[in-house]
């Protein structure tokens, strides 16, 4: 790896987060560390009090017993006792287990037991039940520990404590004697940084969740890196509203504030979370791609109830944000006019609602997890708001990729974050090296294994390429790509996408894995494409009607010939250009099992369905004619066919290989 | 539209139960009293002091009195007039019984005088409610407006049967009497109201405050809450009073610098600033200001406004015309926005919080 | 010592010494009351129909005297004008219910009190802005109203009783029954007695609550011409009666709001009491006591009986 | 719940000789001719839930009024704590650590929803006039002190997103909560409750129920409360007493009276 660009990388006094903690109790005493909207005020702890409640509260899980390489499962919402909890927990260098606060009774037991978990620390009554109620199959818990009481007096409190009672207990403790309070002391330094720091469960989409087992040196060293990379410092403010077990909540905010010692504030509840987010105004804001979507389609509703005059306004100036906006954003030459033009959007109607959705203040703003649409990405920049991607995982410990300040794109997640070393593997599987990778999945050594390549670096699992200037581009999951007969990589998805992204096409089916060629069958978009018939007065009677239609066709030729263009700038995917397209005849529809209930496309099943199709895609008749079972609205089942036609698609030269490597 | 929030959000009691939580209302405010305190008087001509600005502040005094007894306990008075002239009368008589003594300290103390009466006339609210408790409140109006007549000693058996303000001075400058200039007499006012206003609204917002809104929204709950209607009752009709008073002093001395109370003390200035408490808006010590501005101007407005643009009025129709539109407005008011202006204000206000959303 | 007999003696003795004074005295408290009971009575009719506290009753007399002295200067007719003077309170009721009552329909009764304020001042506006501010006499001889004094010799003295007095007594007492008799036996009269028990009532005998407000105030303020003219031949006709009118809410307070013999009744015990009381005891205090004695007689009588004379006893119920 | 809401008395379990709050001996009630209770008599015992429950105008509110002092009856006595009263103003019920909420919510509609709470405090508040006069030192301390106090029952109600909500603009059914907390700020040792539920959907009842439940647990108030829904009545309440026409018609716990062929009468073809 190669040397730090971060100040604070970890040195040995400062390789664990409660070193961390000590540092910043000791630098920043009065600062603060931890805020939290209860009983109806912002009740803030600086860092002096949280290194002594984590103190008092490591206190009480030794007092529980709790030994070193225990682990500690933490169970609510973002709460700072819960964060203290964690803290605890690795102060006496066992791990704590962060576990999704909506799991069901079972989920919740199942990674409590294959975690061995001795202790937990939940929020409240509702997840005590949920141990009770799989108390049988909990055998090596022996322990819980609730912050909220409420509910919970008549409980039997053999093996409950209340938080409160430990941190009372323990002060009285350090006050009886002082040398208890320097025995917890030592074992902050007993602390390692090659000790695993903690452990985060991957969310278990694929197969049974997994415990990522990360270090406190690869931790701390992969967060100091992004808090230098973004220069956060013990100025910035930060929400903490993210599920505490995962991944981005544990570094966005605990790491990288213990860092950098900037302070992290948490909501009151759900329901007050977008008002606390606008009353605490963040200066560091980390949301996935369907918050700011629904933000935005928030915003457009409302504004439909506004005033003419604010309307118009709003349309006018956002006109001028889209324009201007992200090239002021990333320091690019604009007119001075423009400038003074944008200024008064700022004035008028960017700052105001900058401050009603609470982005005012936001420096850094990062979105990730999906592909995020580039009109809402610019949308969001072109108000001056920051916002940036990042491609990370779990067992990267977060970052792989990030963006630089002013050098943005919505179709690229950036270059490697700092001191991560990147490499797409033959298959187009992006692969990593990073800081804080993690060391292995817990009590899983041949998951482990198949994660790893033998020279250490990970597998991700995603298909990527890197753009002449050296950004990775995610294209596809690495299953799902495939090859032409020639050898060209073919990304399905990545193909699709492209071709999605005009309004014209609703949906795309790309062909072409163990093909001679690519051939894509493609929904056109009944409103889009209508609109336009209409403004042509082209008169047609359906959806089969019009997407038969010559005109149409041409205009859709015209799209796929510059995807091709696009797809010609790109090494890797210019083998991979649309040879010959047809436009369906019907809708692909879930009702029929050609898309799944999440509106993706079945490649398989469509492929079988339309048969037919896809042999006159490739055997080159002009022509194809298909029947298949449809279910109409009613339910009722019947037959359409029709007669489809095959168009041959324009394909671009391909232009000199310029591939670029990362570094 | 000028609201910047975020950011801003309170880490002790004391900081949310601020009165001004809003950074920038805190800088409006300090915006505006630098231009009562510094603009107006540095470049305020004679006739904007005297003619506007003094009679405004007297009246907003008086109406954040009426506005404490009928906006936030909920006991429409039609004596402020009557309590007024108690303070005037109480002031007159302890500067001239004590000449030596600041006359700003007997302003403030004539306050007292009227407060005492105040008492007395509410008396009967612990037994009359509503309509009956204004009829009561007029025995006070005539009663007292009577005795400023018939006991000359009030006047100090002045020929005119007329208040005739002496010379005091304060630091070697005259603040009242005939030699006081508008500059000196407006600032010692404004002094004044700023300070009542800012007790005033102290005590709103606190624990009398509250139960005053508790006898006003739901008598018989805020009485099994525990909170003692007479008392509560009779301090609302005390403090109210005593701002009356105040109010009163203030303009025998520093603005019509003498006078006779059936001009000045009159039903149709109980009436008057009754009007200003509901058009500025019930329960709002803002909207006093905002009524006493809109009612006590309107008149100067239209004698001096219409005829700067061109329009020519005799005396009398300007009159006329004041009473025609003053009671059009009201009608309008009532109609329109029953709270009155410091509702208008607060819609105002919300929007530009969530601009450019329209909630 | 002195000044308890001239409280408590005195009085009684002249009184007695001068029964023809007394006499005297109590007949223009009387028609002072009757008149009084008139002013009241207005306010009790809207207050029934419609829960109006009707402040402006006191103005619609004078608007109404002013408007009819002001026609017949104009050249109208007498008795056209009077006519006329009558549609005019057509139209002000008509136009009150539109554009005042309607759109505060349900507000709480202080708006709609302080409504009353606003029309007041309007109504002041108007009439001075058309018929000057400056006092009128009324056309009494032309409306064939006496003129002149009857002088009875009675008690050892001589007691003047104005014809015109003598007039407004029996006017007022002949409407007082006309008005019984309407909401007696008139199905209209019978809708406004509903209403005043309750809205729905009303509307289950087939008339509509805008109608019945515009008959009411309407009503009213025929009851305010009538008054206007009476007074105004008494005295003279100008906008001082707006605070003698005034003198209408003790008479209320008396009276009870809802009660139209209250009206009657609390008017003369105010007209008559407020004489008395000036004519006996107001030297002692420096005299014109009328401005404020009626009021402080209402206040004593409220502590006693909040519900006024006759007023149904208020069960606060939660 | 924090520490400052817990009350002094603990949870007793309604054992051996439960110690009586409050006794009613013998009361009639009537407004002229009418009737409203006659010859009433029972007990509350200390820490129970009492439920009192009847047919429409069988007399129940109207003994919540002569409980706190709104009503006097002429016959009958009622000692609450074992003292004796005559004549007693609400104010001296509100005193003695009675408080209540009403059939049709009495909110104060003017005020939000924190204010209301507050008010509630006003008996335990005793700073001067004078301080207040300042809004600083001492009385701002207090203020400060009893609002601690008022968000522990917001926080206990569920309700901090409506705190500084004007409670005219709120449901019907966040105001019975607002309600229910402003009677609880009074820490009161008998609270009365005069339809906790009416009008409320099923979801908000058993949130209702659940606070009531929790108030009798975590402070060990006494609760007497008027219900129409039977079935949450049984639920929650220790005894029940049944009114019909102002007489007491049965007097015992959930299951007895449920019994009572009586009661079953008086409740056939009673609408609920």
């Amino acid at each position: 790896m190669t040397a730090s660009t971060a100040g604070a990388r970890s040195a040995p006094e400062a390789d664990t987060f409660p070193k961390l903690l000590r540092r910043n109790a000791r630098l920043r005493g009065a600062r603060p560390a931890m805020r939290f909207k209860d009983r109806g005020i912002w009740q803030t702890w600086d860092w002096a009090a949280v290194y002594d409640n984590v103190l008092r509260l490591a206190q009480g899980l030794k007092g529980l017993g709790v030994n070193r390489g225990d682990k500690i499962a933490i169970v609510g919402a973002n709460r700072p006792r819960l964060y203290w909890a964690i803290c605890a927990a690795q102060t006496l260098g066992a791990v704590p287990v962060p576990v999704y606060a909506d799991a069901v009774a079972t989920e919740l037991a199942h990674v409590i037991d294959n975690a061995d978990v001795v202790v937990a620390v939940v929020q409240d009554q509702e997840q005590v039940d949920k141990l009770i109620e799989q108390r049988a199959r909990l055998p090596k818990l022996r322990h819980v520990i609730y912050d909220e009481e409420r509910g919970l007096r008549d409980y039997d409190h053999g093996r409950l404590h209340a938080l409160a009672g430990l941190l009372e207990a323990a002060q009285q403790a350090f006050d009886r004697d002082a040398t208890v309070r320097a025995a917890i002391e030592n074992e902050v330094d007993a602390g390692a940084g090659a000790d695993i720091s903690i452990m985060l469960y991957t969310s278990g989409t694929t197969g049974r969740s997994k415990g990522v087992m990360l270090t406190g040196k690869g931790s701390i060293d992969a967060a100091s890196d992004t808090a230098t990379f973004d220069n956060l410092t013990d100025r910035d403010e930060t929400l903490a509203y993210l599920p505490l077990a995962w991944v981005g909540d544990h570094y966005l905010n605990y790491a990288q504030s213990f860092v950098a010692g900037f302070c992290m504030a948490c909501p009151e509840n759900g329901e007050t979370a977008q008002q606390d987010s606008r009353e605490i105004g963040p200066t560091f804001y980390f949301a996935p791609p369907r918050v700011f979507e629904s933000l935005l389609t928030r915003v457009m509703i409302r504004m439909e109830d506004a005033s003419a005059l604010k309307r118009g306004l709003f349309h006018h100036f956002i006109g001028v944000a889209r324009q201007w906006g992200e090239k002021i954003l990333n320091g690019e030459k604009v007119p001075l006019w423009a400038r003074l033009h944008y200024g008064l959007g700022e004035i008028l109607i960017y700052g105001p609602l900058k401050n009603v959705l609470g982005f005012s203040r936001i420096r850094v703003a990062y979105t990730a997890g999906e592909a995020i649409g580039s009109d809402l990405f610019s949308f969001y920049r072109s108000l001056g708001l920051n916002l940036k991607q990042l491609y990370g995982q779990t067992e990267a410990f977060l970052y792989v990729t990030c963006q630089k300040d002013g050098d943005i794109r919505a179709d690229s997640v950036g270059p490697p974050a700092p001191n991560v070393d990147i490499r797409i593997a033959e298959n187009g599987e992006v692969q990593f090296r990073s800081p804080g990778m993690f060391v292995a999945y817990y009590k899983e050594a041949a998951k482990t294994a198949e994660a790893m390549t033998d020279d250490g670096y990970v597998k991700t699992g995603d298909a990527g390429i890197f753009d002449p200037d050296g950004h990775l581009r995610i294209i596809d999951r690495a299953a799902d790509v495939g090859k032409l007969v020639d050898g060209a990589l073919f990304a399905p998805k990545y193909i699709e996408n492209k071709l999605k992204f005009f309004p014209n096409i609703k949906e795309a089916v790309a062909f072409g894995d163990g093909r001679d060629h690519v051939s894509v069958m493609l929904n056109i978009d009944l409103t889009a494409v209508g609109n336009w018939a209409e403004r042509n007065n082209i008169s047609y009677g359906s959806y089969q009607e019009l997407a038969g239609h010559k005109q149409v066709y041409d205009i859709i030729a015209g799209h796929v010939a510059s995807v091709n263009e696009a797809l010609a700038k790109e090494p890797i995917m210019a083998g991979a250009q649309i040879r010959r397209f047809l436009i369906l005849h019907k809708e692909l529809d879930a009702d029929d099992g050609e898309l799944t209930r999440t509106q993706k496309v079945r490649r398989g099943f469509i492929a079988e369905r339309y048969a037919p199709l896809v042999t006159a895609l490739y055997d080159g008749s002009q022509e194809a004619d298909i029947s298949t079972e449809v279910t109409f609205e009613d339910g009722r089942k019947g037959m359409i066919s029709a007669r489809v036609a095959i168009r041959d698609a324009a394909v671009a030269p391909v232009s000199p290989p310029t591939e670029r490597r990362a570094a | 539209m000028f609201y910047r929030e975020a950011g801003q959000f309170k880490t002790s009691y004391a900081a949310d139960m601020a009165i001004f939580p809003i950074l920038q209302d805190r800088i409006g405010l300090a915006v505006i009293l630098a231009i009562a305190f510094i603009a107006i008087p540095l470049f305020g001509s004679n006739f904007l002091i005297q003619t506007v600005m003094i009679p405004f502040l007297v009246f907003a005094l008086a109406a954040i009195g009426l506005n404490i007894l009928t906006g936030y306990t909920g006991l429409i008075s039609l004596g402020s007039g009557a309590f007024m002239g108690v303070g005037a009368y109480a002031c007159y008589k302890l500067t001239t019984i004590f000449p030596g003594v600041n006359i700003i300290v007997w302003i403030l103390a004539s306050g007292f005088f009227a407060a005492a009466i105040g008492v007395v006339f509410g008396l009967p609210s612990l037994r009359i409610k509503g309509f009956y408790l204004t009829v009561a409140t007029l025995a006070a109006q005539f009663f007292l407006q009577w005795s400023f007549v018939r006991i000359p000693w009030l006047y100090n058996y002045n020929a005119s049967g007329a208040i005739e303000v002496p010379q005091r001075l304060l630091a070697g400058i005259p603040v009242t009497g005939a030699n006081a200039t508008p500059v000196t007499r407006y600032l010692v006012l404004l002094s004044i109201v700023i300070l009542l206003t800012w007790i005033a609204s102290n005590l709103v917002h606190g624990r009398i405050g509250r139960s005053w809104m508790a006898v006003r929204d739901m008598d018989i709950a805020a009485e099994l809450m525990g909170i003692r209607l007479l008392p509560a009752k009779l301090l609302s009709f005390a403090v109210s009073s005593f701002y009356c008073g105040v109010a009163g002093a203030c303009m025998m001395f520093l603005w019509y610098g003498g006078g006779e109370a059936n001009d000045a003390f009159n039903i149709n200035q109980s009436f008057t600033i009754l009007f200003m408490v509901i058009i500025g808006g019930l329960g709002s010590i803002i909207g006093s200001y905002f009524g006493a501005a809109f009612i006590s101007i309107l008149p100067t407005a239209l004698k001096f406004g219409l005829p700067a643009m061109g329009i020519a009025l005799s005396g009398p129709v300007a009159e006329h015309l004041n009473y025609i539109i003053l009671g059009v407005l009201i009608l309008f008011f009532l109609i329109v926005e029953p709270h009155g202006l410091a509702r208008l204000w607060q819609v105002g206000k919300q929007k530009l919080r969530v601009w450019p959303f329209p909630y | 010592m002195d000044i308890l007999y001239s409280i408590f003696v005195d009085p009684f003795m002249q009184m007695g010494s001068a029964p023809d004074l007394l006499v005297q005295t109590l007949w223009e408290g009387f028609v002072g009351g009757i008149l009084y009971a008139l002013i009241a009575l207005g306010f009790v009719l809207i207050f029934k129909a419609s829960g109006v506290f009707n402040f402006a009753q006191g103005i619609m007399v004078v608007f109404a005297a002013l408007t009819l002295v002001g026609l017949y200067e104009k050249g109208v007719p007498a008795f056209l004008a009077l006519a006329i003077t009558i549609g005019v309170m057509f139209v002000l009721a008509y136009a009150i219910e539109r554009v005042v009552l309607r759109p505060l329909v349900n507000q709480p009764d202080i708006i709609l009190f302080m409504a009353t304020f606003g029309l007041t001042y309007l109504l002041i506006g108007l009439g001075e802005a058309i018929f000057g501010g400056n006092p009128k006499v009324m056309i009494a001889e032309q409306l064939y109203l006496p003129k002149g004094a009857i002088d009875l010799k009675i008690l050892g003295g001589v007691v003047t009783l104005q014809k015109i007095d003598i007039a407004a007594a029996i006017i007022a007492l002949v409407m007082i029954g006309a008005l019984s008799l309407f909401f007696q036996y008139t199905r209209i009269g019978r809708a406004l007695r509903a209403v005043a028990d309750s809205h729905k009532a009303a509307l289950s005998v087939g008339i509509s609550l805008n109608q019945i407000w515009v008959i009411v105030w309407f009503i009213a303020g025929v009851v305010a011409l009538i008054t206007g003219i009476m007074w105004g031949a008494r005295s003279d006709v100008s906008f001082a009666l707006q605070v003698v009118a005034l003198k209408a809410l003790p008479v209320l307070i008396l009276g009870g709001f809802t009660s139209v013999p209250g009206a009657i009744v609390g008017g003369l015990i105010i007209g008559i009491g407020e004489k008395i009381g000036e004519f006996y005891w107001g030297p002692l205090v420096g005299g014109a006591t009328e401005s404020w004695l009626a009021y402080c007689i209402a206040l004593v009588f409220l502590m006693f009986r909040p519900q006024g004379l006759f007023g149904e006893r208020i069960i606060e119920r939660i | 719940m924090n520490e400052t809401m817990v009350q002094s008395q603990p949870v007793v379990a309604s054992a051996s000789a439960p110690e009586k709050l409050l006794t009613v001996e013998n009361v009639t009630l009537s407004f002229g001719g009418v009737r409203a209770l006659s010859d009433v008599s029972f007990d509350i015992r200390k820490s129970e839930i009492r439920a009192i429950i009847g047919p429409n105008g069988a007399g129940k509110t109207s003994m919540l009024n002569c409980i706190n002092g709104f009503y006097h009856p002429q016959a009958g006595r009622i000692t609450f704590k074992g003292k004796m009263r005559q004549r007693m103003r609400p104010y001296d019920a509100a005193l003695q650590g009675i408080a209540r909420t009403f059939q049709n919510v009495a909110l104060f509609k003017g005020m939000t929803t924190l204010d209301n709470i507050l008010t509630g405090r006003t008996l335990k508040m005793h700073r001067s006039f004078f301080w207040h006069l300042f809004r600083h030192g001492p009385a701002m301390n207090e203020e400060i002190e009893h609002r601690k106090y008022c968000e522990e029952i917001i926080d206990f109600l569920e309700i901090e997103h409506i705190r500084k909500t004007p409670v005219g603009r709120l449901p019907y059914g966040l105001q019975k909560r607002v309600e229910l907390g402003r009677a609880l700020a009074m820490q009161p040792d008998l609270l009365l409750l005069d339809e906790p539920m009416a009008g409320m959907n099923l979801e908000e009842k058993e949130d209702m129920c659940r606070f009531i439940l929790d108030v009798n647990r975590q402070f060990g108030t006494t609760i007497a409360l008027i219900e129409h829904d039977m079935g949450v009545v049984m639920d929650i309440s220790d005894r029940v007493v049944v009114l019909e026409y102002g007489h007491k018609i049965a007097d015992g716990s959930p299951d007895e009276v449920k019994a009572d062929q009586r009661v079953i009468d008086a409740y056939l073809g009673v609408s609920h």
